[in-house]
């Protein structure tokens, strides 16, 4: 049975391989090539888990070693394979979720030319994400780290004539360059700790590791899942992410990528464990972006930059929650799983809402969608209903639980937390539902509006292959895009209750992160009582906002904090001003340093020595006389010198 | 110390009084050799040096190549050193100014140092031993001469043939001229003239009018200025052109003054106004 | 006297001789203050020979004078070639080495 | 005696040279293909020394040894440890590529142009700087190497200043110039280097009394041969200075920018991914094995030059305006992890360097000929002319995002190994600049991605949009480099497999043992 965990990977890159080397012969057939791939992973992943099921709890960890990677002396990097409960409940997510993206995709690329490339790059991403998950070491991990930031740089940049998009990609990989580097170091520490970054001895001999060494690891750790989590302070790549195409966001940006951290942080549970600075460090980031990301979801005109908003909120409180220790690691992973089903569902919502308006991305010029849209205003409404937390549907359940882990943690930082995360709760409900309402309800305010211009560059380059109409005619979207919406749903409903029951995700999962129950301060019910009091609340402001009042189609000035929220809270604006400005003026003085300094004392004694022998050129002036002068004084002075040495 | 010995260390007073005499003589030859403007007299003054030198020989009991340095030195090589001087003639390089900058101070600091150390270095040296050329020159000084050359020097010497006979070819090589072309006729000739627009009829001759015939005077052109292409290339190269237009303009105005003051006439000078025109 | 005398002499005229290489210009000039300064080496090769009581420095000189015969020959042929060729026998002319 | 396998490895391209040189005027295809069969010929012999080469045998093997010049004990002599045999295997690879890549750089220009462009001299030089690299690599004595150290500079001066790109922007008296002038600086660098380490060599001559490096070697080893601490130390940096400049080490660095960017793009890469390698590979062999303590006296400073390297290198790129000079500056920076990599004084540092020299060759070269393939389309070597060309050549720009994701490490290809292992060998013994080491990965990202961007993206710029997409002869050059970027990314093994017990020997020479970590989880 091991040996099918690397056809897990080697499927989807086997598709990524044909798709992206085969050419334009492939062009006709080569969406179905890559759903096929995609589709055949997640066989496999059900065949393991049926197989996994089956077994003891204790017995569930598979390996597969393939071969030695890099050996040098006592550096051995393997390329193995390991698949635990923790692998397997991502693996299944990966593979199922993407292959109901890969299902969309072929609806919605449908009239992109270079529909073949984007299979390939998607199927590269899942094989690169199942590489991370089913790495046994930390340097395969690495592998699939970076292999998914490039899939997502790709992805991203997928519409590369649009220099937005080109930027956009770039920002992406760069950022996450910064928290890779976090891995690397991370890595290092550990070779230089334990002598190995594998998993099984790393973890059996944390508790011999000085406290200090731990810190330094799980803080690098931490740096990394910031990185590809989105998570403060390396947050900004995820807005501009959105410019990729909707499937992208909806598969990299939301379900699986970004989660990446989270799963770090719980793979390397062992090492948190025993380095409680670092796991405070990994609460602060969490909390603190669990507000970021949810203030910015409010500002957010665009409707996926809203989204984007509030899934570094939701990653927030996975971190969060995997910041808790053991108390938090279960929940913070079916929290991810929830979130996952419910997060796709609403950008492929929104996906499908922009495939019919015309690739328009502006909420403001949406409005009274659900009759036009039915199916993606149900799978939509559910998918919003299961993030809000709305009693007994997904979110409800594995938010409930964060929150109350927050609590949990006891003492002062319990309380703080568990603030932090109902504000979080009723800022999600707010931004939430004002998505809700000012794409689906209100007056139609696309309609009668003002013609585009020609000139004026569309949002999304796709349109101009679909035909630019001055006004949409919002229409539901193929079967094939819809099918994918509705298996989601499905997911977003139930799958929190499925989990619950018995709690049977808790059992599953225990034995690889283990599990402690906090002592609360709150009893759970208060806990409850209390979410859904933010629930109401925030919903309430938000209908009072946009539900009563017409919406207007170009955004009001607003108060300070929304132009800021606007502009990501100016986080950007201090990279740019720092970083970007402050890295031109480096670079660009360091060229005219290196010209000027280094080469300049080259070049100047290179001038010097030439212009001496310039001078003494001049004494070659081909008089014979004067060479029998230089002779003669010569030999003057070499009797003179003779003589000296003669007399000394 | 025997007085054999002695006398190894010092000269007679006669030779004393010929070194101080003679040895004037010489210095002052080897100083003019330098310093005479002319090269005829440079020549002299070493060919006297050279005299000189030849006594200092035999006094020093060389007696053979005392003659040798008459003979060969003074007889052939300075008469040689004319002869090329007569070939050359006297030349613009004959001026004692100097044209390379620095190159007098120059020469004369490294002359006066080195002069100086080699005198310092003699007298320092302990020259104490002098054992005179009596038991060397006991069975004639040629024969010892001849003696060491053709035994110890032997190969030197042949090798010095061999150079010799070097040099006389190589002397001949350089000054002899192989005509590598054809000789162009007198009429190839005129056509290249004729075809590079020179001056095409025959020179102009030198002299003015019946009074100056010489070869080194410039013939006048009608407007009384002398024209250089009436000397020969090598007097003009060696700038040794006699102007005489101003002489002879002289006597002209002489003359006329002469006429003027017999005739009584007053003066129209239409001659000098033209000339004055003409060279504006 | 002391026969040193010659060799201050011998000094003195090469001395002499070596300048006035440095000061003509006129090549046959040069060539003369050349053999001035040979015919100095001479005489102090005589004087040794006398200082020393053997012969050797006289054959010395006999071969000096000997290569100096032909070097004049050869010099002075250069000499005339140079000055057929540019019309002067200034050794300032032939300057053609340098850059 | 056997066959002289190593020698006929050296000779076989020099006679290709000479012969390839000796071709008639007017056959310049037959001299094309001449020098492409002897470059093949010679790539089958590297991988017999390959094959015969035995991991586990001796450390020197395969040896030859003559007496040469007796009077001065200098000898021709022979021997590849696995050091040595990695980096052979990859001169001869490249070598084809370089060939074919260059197969129109050196044809006559269009009627008009003044210059004369001799294909055959073109051909000959690079086989001829093939012969001397390998016999580099292959040379234990220390004199022989120093000739041919040297000798490379020949005809590269007349490869960077005889043969530029077709097309310049400020004409072609501009051009020749400034080639002539990169060529002359490259020239003189590396002269003044190699003048200095024959000082060196001579002084090392006079301590030793020969120069054999592996008498010298053991000689140091059992304590027959002192050196005084001075001599050792000057001795040391005699060597290692002529080695900097030539690896090139910041601040001995800026000949490479402008005698890449000069030269065409094949004699670029043959600049960076071949002769500069015979710089780090000789600090390896002989900076480290004849003079351990000083190795070990210089390491601090070396590593600190070897960081800002990285960082300067990179930086530099970022600010490039003009293709080849980013790219040469990217070198830099390659350049300084390779040293620190020699210089971390571990097995995987080490190990690390070896396997950067071998990787980075490969990427460079990819990344380079392709670049070369672009400038030769537009006729420019701005980036500010280019946009857009992923649209118009597809192929094209997909190869050169995989040498531009080779350039920057990126798991899975080639050089993210080698630069991962550097970068664990230098943190396990120098946090700190291990820590610093790995800020370059993040710049590496920086410039590479704003080249492709710049390049690759955006709007197609009307006059690429006619621009053809990569020929036949083309993708036979890249394809290949690229299979093996991806091959040696995946399963290294192969090459660490040879690597690994030289790195040993020389660690042991310079008697550094790896550091323990602080926790024992791996039981032995």
């Amino acid at each position: 049975m091991e040996n099918l965990i690397a056809l897990l990977v080697a499927a989807p890159l086997l598709g990524a391989a044909v798709l992206l080397c085969g050419g334009r012969r492939l062009d006709a057939v080569g969406h179905w090539i890559g759903v096929l791939m995609s589709t055949l992973s997640f066989v496999f992943a059900v065949i393991l888990f049926a197989d996994l099921l089956g077994k003891n709890a204790e017995h569930r960890t598979l390996i597969q070693h393939l071969w030695t990677w890099i050996p040098v002396e006592s550096f051995q990097a393997d390329v193995t394979f390991r698949l635990d409960q923790l692998s397997m409940t991502f693996v299944l997510l990966i593979t199922g979720v993407g292959s109901l993206i890969h299902l969309y995709s072929v609806g919605y690329m449908e009239h992109d030319e270079r529909r073949r490339r984007f299979f390939g790059y998607l199927n590269l991403f899942l094989a690169a994400m199942l590489l991370l998950v089913l790495a046994d070491n930390y340097l395969l991990l690495y592998v699939g780290w970076e292999g998914v930031g490039l899939a997502s740089y790709l992805l991203i940049g997928f519409w590369q004539h649009k220099p937005s998009a080109a930027t956009a990609a770039k920002k992406a990989f760069l950022v996450n360059r910064v928290g890779d580097m976090g891995l690397s170091i991370a890595i290092m520490l550990m070779f230089t700790t334990f002598g190995t970054f594998a998993f099984g001895p790393v973890f059996s001999h944390a508790g011999d590791a000085s406290e200090g060494k731990l810190t330094a690891i799980a803080l690098m750790l931490l740096l990394a899942a910031c990185g590809k989590s989105a998570q403060v302070p390396l947050q900004s790549w995820l807005g501009d992410a959105m410019e990729g195409p909707t499937p992208v966001s909806a598969l990299i940006h939301a379900a699986t990528m970004v989660t990446a951290g989270v799963y770090l942080i719980v793979r390397s549970a062992v090492i948190f464990n025993g380095a409680p600075d670092a796991q405070t460090a990994v609460v602060v980031v969490g909390a603190v972006t669990l507000l970021f990301g949810a203030i910015v979801g409010c500002a957010k005109d665009d409707i996926k930059k809203a989204l984007a908003g509030s899934t570094m909120s939701q990653i927030g409180y996975m971190v969060l929650a995997a910041g808790l220790g053991p108390i938090g690691y279960v929940f913070a992973i079916m929290h991810l799983v929830t979130h996952g089903f419910f997060k796709a569902g609403l950008f492929l919502g929104a996906g499908s809402v922009m495939h019919g308006m015309n690739d328009e991305v502006d909420m403001r010029k949406y409005g009274g969608l659900r009759k036009y849209m039915p199916i993606t205003f149900i799978t939509f409404g559910l998918g919003y209903l299961a993030i809000i937390g709305f009693p007994f549907l997904s979110g409800f359940f594995s938010k409930d639980k964060i929150i109350e882990a927050a609590f949990a943690k006891g003492g002062t930082e319990g309380w703080i937390l568990g603030t932090c995360a109902l504000v979080g709760a009723a800022v999600t409900a707010f931004y939430m539902t004002r998505v809700m309402l000012m794409t689906f309800f209100g007056e139609e305010r696309w309609k009668n509006r003002p013609t585009r211009s020609p000139e004026a560059p569309s949002a999304e380059p796709a349109a101009e292959h679909r035909g630019e109409h001055a006004e949409p005619h919002p229409h539901e979207s193929p079967k094939v895009m819809t099918i994918p919406m509705i298996v989601l749903a499905f997911g977003s409903v139930f799958a929190g209750g499925l989990f619950s029951i018995n709690n049977s995700f808790l059992h599953w999962l225990e034995p690889v992160t283990g599990h402690s129950e906090g002592d609360s301060p709150v009893s759970a019910g208060a806990v409850t009582g209390a979410t859904m009091v933010c629930l109401v609340i925030g919903v309430g402001i938000a209908y009072a906002m946009y539900g009563r009042r017409p919406v207007p189609s170009v955004a009001p000035r607003g108060s300070l904090l929304t132009r800021a929220a606007r502009r990501d809270l100016l986080q950007d604006d201090f990279n740019h001003v720092v970083l970007v400005r402050g890295g031109e003026h480096l670079t660009r003085s360091l060229v005219y340093v290196d010209h000027t300094l280094v080469d300049g004392v080259v070049n100047g004694t290179a001038a010097s020595v030439g212009g001496l022998s310039g001078r003494m050129r001049r004494l070659q002036n081909g008089f014979a006389r004067s060479y029998a002068v230089s002779m003669f004084g010569g030999a003057a002075i070499i009797v003179a010198a003779t003589l000296l040495m003669r007399a000394v | 110390m025997s007085p054999l010995q002695l006398a190894a260390y010092s000269t007679s007073t006669g030779e004393a009084f010929q070194f101080w005499v003679l040895g004037t003589v010489a210095v002052i030859g080897a100083l003019s050799t330098v310093f005479m403007k002319k090269a005829v007299h440079s020549a002299l003054s070493l060919a006297g040096t050279m005299i000189v030198l030849a006594v200092f020989y035999l006094a020093n009991g060389a007696y053979f190549l005392g003659i040798v340095q008459i003979v060969v030195y003074t007889g052939a090589i300075m008469m040689l050193f004319l002869f090329v001087v007569m070939l050359v003639g006297v030349t613009a390089a004959d001026s004692l100014k100097e044209t390379i900058k620095g190159q007098r101070w120059l020469a004369l600091l490294c002359g006066l140092g080195f002069g100086i150390l080699l005198l310092a270095g003699i007298g320092n040296a302990s020259l104490k031993q002098f054992d005179g050329l009596a038991e060397a020159n006991a069975n004639g000084n040629v024969q010892g001469l001849a003696a060491l050359i053709f035994t110890k020097y032997v190969f030197a010497f042949e090798i010095t043939g061999a150079l010799l006979i070097t040099a006389a070819v190589g002397a001949m090589v350089l000054t002899h001229r192989e005509r590598t072309e054809r000789a162009k006729t007198q009429r190839e000739l005129s056509e290249q003239r004729v075809r590079e627009g020179k001056y095409v009829p025959p020179l102009p001759a030198p002299g003015v009018y019946a009074r100056h015939n010489a070869v080194d005077i410039a013939g006048l052109l009608p407007d009384g200025t002398p024209s250089e292409l009436t000397v020969s290339k090598t007097l003009r190269d060696r700038g040794q052109i006699r102007d005489v237009s101003a002489e002879a303009l002289n006597d002209l105005r002489a003359l006329e003054q002469r006429a003027q003051e017999r005739l009584e006439r007053t003066e129209i000078e239409p001659a000098t106004f033209k000339r004055e025109e003409a060279s504006k | 006297m002391n026969p040193v005398n010659y060799l201050y002499l011998s000094a003195l005229l090469f001395t002499i001789g070596a300048t006035g290489v440095l000061i003509r210009r006129n090549a046959i000039v040069v060539f003369m203050c050349i053999e001035l300064m040979l015919n100095a080496c001479n005489l102090a090769f005589v004087t040794f020979s006398r200082m020393h009581g053997n012969l050797d420095g006289q054959v010395i000189a006999f071969f000096t004078m000997v290569v100096a015969a032909a070097e004049v020959v050869v010099g002075l042929a250069i000499i005339v070639s140079l000055f057929r060729s540019r019309h002067s026998a200034s050794v300032d002319d032939a300057s053609l080495m340098k850059l | 005696m056997s066959f002289p396998l190593l020698t006929a490895t050296a000779v076989l391209p020099a006679i290709g040279a000479i012969a390839t040189a000796a071709v008639p005027a007017a056959r310049r295809t037959a001299a094309k293909w001449l020098a492409l069969t002897v470059s093949l010929a010679t790539l089958a012999l590297a991988v017999t020394v390959l094959v015969r080469f035995d991991p586990d045998g001796g450390r020197y093997q395969l040896t030859e040894s003559h007496a040469w010049i007796k009077d001065f004990g200098v000898r021709y002599e022979l021997g590849v440890d696995g050091i040595a045999v990695a980096l052979i295997a990859l001169t001869a690879l490249l070598i084809p590529f370089i060939i074919l890549a260059g197969w129109h750089d050196a044809d006559p220009l269009e009627t008009g142009s003044r210059r004369w462009r001799p294909t055959q001299g073109f051909f000959a030089l690079i086989l001829g700087v093939e012969a001397m690299v390998i016999i580099s690599f292959e040379a234990t004595d220390v004199f022989l190497f120093y000739i041919f150290f040297e000798a490379m500079l020949i005809p590269m001066y007349f490869l960077i200043g005889g043969f530029g790109d077709r097309a310049h922007e400020h004409g072609e008296e501009a051009a020749s110039t400034q080639r002539s002038y990169a060529a002359v600086k490259f020239l003189l660098y590396n002269l003044v280097g190699g003048l200095i380490m024959l000082a060196a060599v001579i002084g090392l001559y006079v301590v030793a009394g020969n120069f054999s490096l592996q008498e010298i070697a053991q000689a140091r080893a059992n304590g027959s041969l002192h050196m005084a601490t001075s001599t050792e130390r000057w001795l040391f940096l005699g060597f290692f200075f002529a080695f900097a400049v030539k690896a090139p080490l910041w601040p001995l660095h800026t000949w490479l920018p402008n005698a890449m960017q000069e030269s065409t793009a094949p004699v670029a890469v043959l600049i960076t991914a071949v002769v500069d390698k015979v710089g780090t590979f000789a600090m390896l062999r002989f900076c480290l094995q004849l003079f351990p303590e000083a190795s070990k006296w210089a390491t601090p400073v070396i590593l600190v030059l070897a960081l800002i390297s990285i960082v300067y290198g990179a930086l530099l790129a970022v600010g490039q305006r003009d293709i080849k000079r980013l790219v040469a500056y990217a070198s830099i920076s390659h350049f300084g992890f390779i040293i620190m990599g020699i210089f971390a004084m571990t097995s995987q540092g080490q190990s690390g360097a070896t396997l950067y020299m071998v990787n980075h060759g490969i990427s460079t070269a990819a990344w380079m000929l392709l670049a070369g393939f672009l400038i030769s389309r537009r006729g420019s070597r701005l980036i500010a002319d280019y946009g857009g060309v992923q649209k118009v050549a597809p192929v094209l720009a997909g190869t050169f995002l995989i040498g531009t994701l080779a350039t920057l490490s990126l798991p899975g290809l080639a050089p993210f190994v080698s630069e991962f292992l550097v970068l664990v060998g230098t943190f396990t013994r120098y946090p700190a600049i291990g820590v610093i080491g790995t800020f370059g990965i993040v710049l590496a990202a920086l410039y590479a991605l704003v080249l492709y961007q710049r390049t690759m993206t955006g709007p197609v710029k009307p006059e690429v949009s006619a621009m053809p997409d990569l020929r036949a002869r083309e993708l036979v050059v890249v394809a290949p480099l690229i299979v093996l970027l991806i091959f040696l990314g995946v399963y290294p093994k192969p090459v660490t497999d040879i690597v690994n017990p030289a790195v040993k020997s020389t660690l042991s020479d310079v008697h550094k043992k790896d550091p323990k970590p602080e926790v024992e989880a791996v039981a032995k």
